[in-house]
């Protein structure tokens, strides 16, 4: 049976176009992806993954203010019921050039499972979300 | 309000204004006469329409960034540095996301978290926040003529305050500045509200003020056609004209064929200009061209190269202004000193290039006709569907998919046309949903991208767009297959 | 021995190589069969000429950067990272001052200088000195192919020792590497030298060896107009194919109008295709496109511009390959990391515009024509003051002003042409000297020059070639007078 | 009267563009320039100045060797009797981009009264030896 993951862009932030491929490469590899697209609240991500059961919510965030719109996000999600959901972000998660370990370790924190720098590949994330839910 | 393509009485003005000045507390500080005035004395040289008007006369293009920060004073700060280090021809003043959604309370939580943190937490400058003094403060701070930069679909606040302000330009309109920056906001009331900055502009105009408009050209930034973007351009346009703009820059967003890009820009002129004359507006019209907005290498210097090819394309093609991009474009918004680095390397190819065009060939011929061709049969259609009506015929040709952005986040856009780059880079239409082109068109079309899938043995598909939109990151321009 | 454009002899050949060889110690360990052997082991990846003509075939443009310093083990290090990090094409060996004037014992202090304080006190890899094998040790480092790149008038020596190192391409003239390189050596040495170095490249030929040769196309690298420097392109070609040589690519600098710089590689393709077919000689013809020779600004962002415009016209003209400069170029001799992101803006923009090519109009082929007729007039008078030996009328043309290369230190130039900008910024010429044009030709220079002295509210003068010459460096093409 | 200088490029070095520029600029300040050109040794400098009874030696050097070129001019110069003749150097001196100042200062310590940086104007040289030369 395929896996249902939750797949949005969060915040304030419009940029549709990494969303659509992101839609494209999941599916293509086994997924079935509720795509909430683009402009999508916490609540948003949560009420689609509690919909429809979902095994994983992948956050992306192209314009910069990630940091502040993923605040809680893990904390909301147990509220929810939703206790073991995989977290994932990426995209541009915050404002500026700045040196990723401390931005990953920012997130990490936050509760995030999986956290992607810039650039990387939609191929990496499928990889590692075929891991953490033991797809062979 | 019944959406049609008619200057707002004062009356319907007058109406919304007294609502909107509320939308945030420092709409109080609005009060138009005493704009007018502080507008009048505001200098030639720090004025966008005048600057611009020159630049045209002398046959030369300027260079603009993009730049914006939470606090006044680091505001201030960047612009300057932009302004004496980079050589900036013209200042933006980014406006953060949250603005542009009108989450003001989410905006200060942004101011003071920046305060706190001592770095920017907002991608832009909360305009509508700090209000027309702070607006003033900037200008005065500066000596250059200043725009807000955005993608604000109810932009009506913010344009009271930043035009108060002294700000001589605005970006965006009722198409683009909602299908590739909203989800479910309805085109009607873009449209409507854009009308509403429209007049204010014509109104500044007919006080005698000089405020230059420019409808965002590039949309999503990701292999748009020309003829789509031309088509939202030369709409976007002619309902400013109606409500009485004077002073209109169009936009492009290079797509990376040269005599493509050079051809977008010429016929924009060319065919926009038919279109003034035919409705009996009178418009001073200039252009703009966006250097590459798709994705970006990560490496510094192979992003100066793609930032130097868009300088030389602009020149090239004649363009009165061009955006400049920064090294750090693959990591998100840059520092202010990759920010300058950007203009830098710009400045001097426009200056290298000066004067020079891209020579009329049979080729760049053969793609003008074509850009013509296809934005005439998208415009005859929304002027059809909206029975004479444009900003009727916008919504419905929308609805219709007659008018498809693609990748736009929009919920009111079809969302059926797929764009995909021939074997010589130029973006061509690989689904066309519903868009009504002529036979000869979609052959056209579909003949030049089969030509490609034969040169990489494969078959025309949603990969070869995915390829394309990762291409030119990866350093190509075409997505080309791995093993190819 | 006297002069004339004709095969050396196996005597006469072998005669100068018995002393040539003494030169200096190293010089002992060339043997011309073993060298075939080793070559022809040589993998076709590292062979000059066979990467040039799959470049060529796939009608691509390659990117080399100029790179040399005192040590070996330095120098390989050198060339790897430009290799691996740089993404080059092809790689050069850049050859120091002292080499270039025989001064091995000069270098020999240079080496040790370089050793003693761990920094290369050469401006560049010390060959002759190093002899045969570290050439060897070089090329086996490495996976791309090998190339000198000097400016010596008697590289006799250098170049066996070259291509017995498996080094399978060599540039450089009698007349490009003479008169722009040297103050005091004659022409007729230098030809005849470099009839030696082609002879030998010859023999490799016949040998079953595949050698690349290249003449030296910007000659001093300021303001050359076209037409003079494809003459020397092409004289040096057909002296080269007099000797043997098969595998040639001619050419050119940026002068840095679009227009002229595309007509100025086609031409070149052209017309030496054409000299070639009528003395009956079968060459394989490449070209390469050199970025701006001149001033450079200092500014690295700035420098990026330049570069990344060089690249891109160097894609537009089609040309085989482009020698890539770097953003430390205004500040002498480049780190290796600056070296790499020359070659990495180079290759980002050559990537672009794969396929991408200047489409023709009008102006590109008035442009054509008149470096074409101007070329000829040079051209026939050569023959003529040889008597239709070509190496003859070199010498006498030089001697008479009939050829003239501006700003050359050598005495055997006559130095009394001017170049200077029209107003698009073509390289024109301001005063003739003895160059034998027609009057239209010359009618046609002058009124382009006056009609940038029209604009410019001054006279055609020297002062407008010294603002042309330090131009670029302040960033712009044309040098306007500063009030204006 | 108009003063003597004697102008040449030093070394191996064959760069003639600004050697001919440098020609254009001091002779139109109304100095008397006796060119050498390019590829001069250090004796040719100190033959030229001694025969024209020059003022000034001005030494150019694009190629990266202007260090070893220059080392011992000074001394030559006292041996030859020209004990204070003014000595410039400019162009690109060194091998690579290095810091200016210890560059500058290895220069002064050679004996040579002004260095100058790559890209100065010909006119900062002009100024420079009208104030050495006392020239109003």
């Amino acid at each position: 049976m395929k896996k249902n993951i939750v797949l949005g862009v969060i915040g304030a932030d419009c940029h549709a176009v990494g969303n659509k491929v992101l839609d494209y490469a999941f599916t293509e590899a086994g997924f079935e992806v509720i795509n909430i697209g683009v402009l999508s609240s916490q609540e948003d991500f949560i009420n689609a993954a509690i919909e429809t059961n979902a095994s994983a919510i992948l956050v992306s965030s192209l314009y910069g203010h990630g940091e502040i719109d993923c605040r809680g996000l893990r904390e909301k999600c147990e509220e929810a019921g939703l206790k073991d959901i995989l977290l994932y972000a990426g995209g541009n998660l915050v404002v500026g050039k700045q040196e990723w370990a401390p931005v990953q370790k920012r997130f990490e924190d936050m509760g995030f499972n999986r956290v992607y720098a810039p650039g990387t590949s939609p191929q990496v994330g499928i990889k590692h979300l075929k891991e953490d839910l033991q797809i062979i | 309000m019944t959406l049609q393509n008619k200057r707002l009485t004062e009356e319907e003005f007058l109406k919304q204004r007294q609502e909107i000045l509320t939308h945030w507390p420092t709409g109080k500080d609005v009060d138009l006469q005493e704009a007018v005035d502080y507008l009048k004395k505001v200098p030639e040289h720090k004025n966008f329409a005048a600057k611009l008007r020159k630049a045209s006369e002398e046959g030369i293009t300027l260079a603009q960034p993009r730049a914006g920060v939470a606090l006044v004073d680091e505001h201030i700060k960047l612009l300057q540095y932009l302004q004496n280090e980079g050589g900036a021809d013209l200042l933006p003043n980014t406006i953060d996301s949250y603005t542009r959604q009108n989450r003001y309370n989410e905006c200060q939580v942004g101011i003071e978290e920046s305060i706190k943190e001592n770095r920017s937490m907002l991608n832009g400058f909360p305009v509508v926040n700090h209000g027309v003094k702070n607006c003033r403060k900037v200008l005065e701070a500066v000596e250059l003529p200043l725009q807000a930069r955005h993608g604000t679909p109810d932009a009506r606040l913010l344009t009271e305050i930043i035009h108060a302000g002294g700000w001589t330009s605005n970006e965006g309109g009722g198409i683009s500045y909602n299908i590739p920056y909203a989800k479910s906001v309805s085109l009607e009331k873009t449209i409507l509200d854009w009308q509403y900055c429209d007049r204010l502009t014509g109104m500044y105009e007919e006080m005698g003020v000089e405020i230059n408009r420019e409808p965002f050209g590039p949309l999503t930034g990701t292999l748009v056609p020309p003829s789509m973007s031309n088509a939202v351009a030369i709409i976007e346009g002619l309902l400013a004209a109606e409500q009485g703009v004077k002073n209109l820059t169009l936009g492009y967003g290079q797509c990376g064929n040269l005599v493509q890009d050079v051809a977008a820009i010429r016929t924009l002129v060319e065919q926009a200009s038919e279109y003034f004359k035919t409705y009996g507006y009178d418009i001073e019209l200039t252009t703009v061209f966006h250097q590459w907005m798709g994705g970006f290498p990560a490496d510094e210097s192979k992003a100066f190269g793609v930032i130097s090819w868009g300088a030389a394309t602009a020149a090239l093609a004649g363009a009165t202004k061009v955006i400049v991009k920064t090294p750090h474009e693959a990591m998100g918004i840059p520092t202010m000193e990759a920010n300058a680095q950007g203009i830098k390397a710009t400045k001097q190819v426009l200056n290298l290039l000066k004067g020079q065009r891209l020579t009329m060939s049979k080729e760049l011929q053969a793609e003008m006709q074509l850009i013509k061709a296809e934005t005439k049969c998208i415009l005859d259609k929304v002027f059809e569907l909206g029975k004479g009506d444009l900003a009727v015929g916008t919504v419905k040709a929308f609805e219709t998919g007659v008018m498809d952005i693609p990748f736009a986040p929009s919920k009111y856009n079809a969302g059926k046309i797929l764009p995909a780059r021939d074997n010589n880079g130029a973006v061509r239409y690989l689904e066309f949903g519903n868009i009504p082109m002529s036979k000869d068109i979609k052959d056209f079309n579909r003949q030049l991208l089969e030509a490609r899938a034969k040169t990489e043995g494969r078959d025309v598909s949603f990969q070869m767009v995915v390829d394309d939109i990762y291409a030119v990151g990866k350093g190509t321009l075409v997505g080309r297959p791995e093993n190819k």
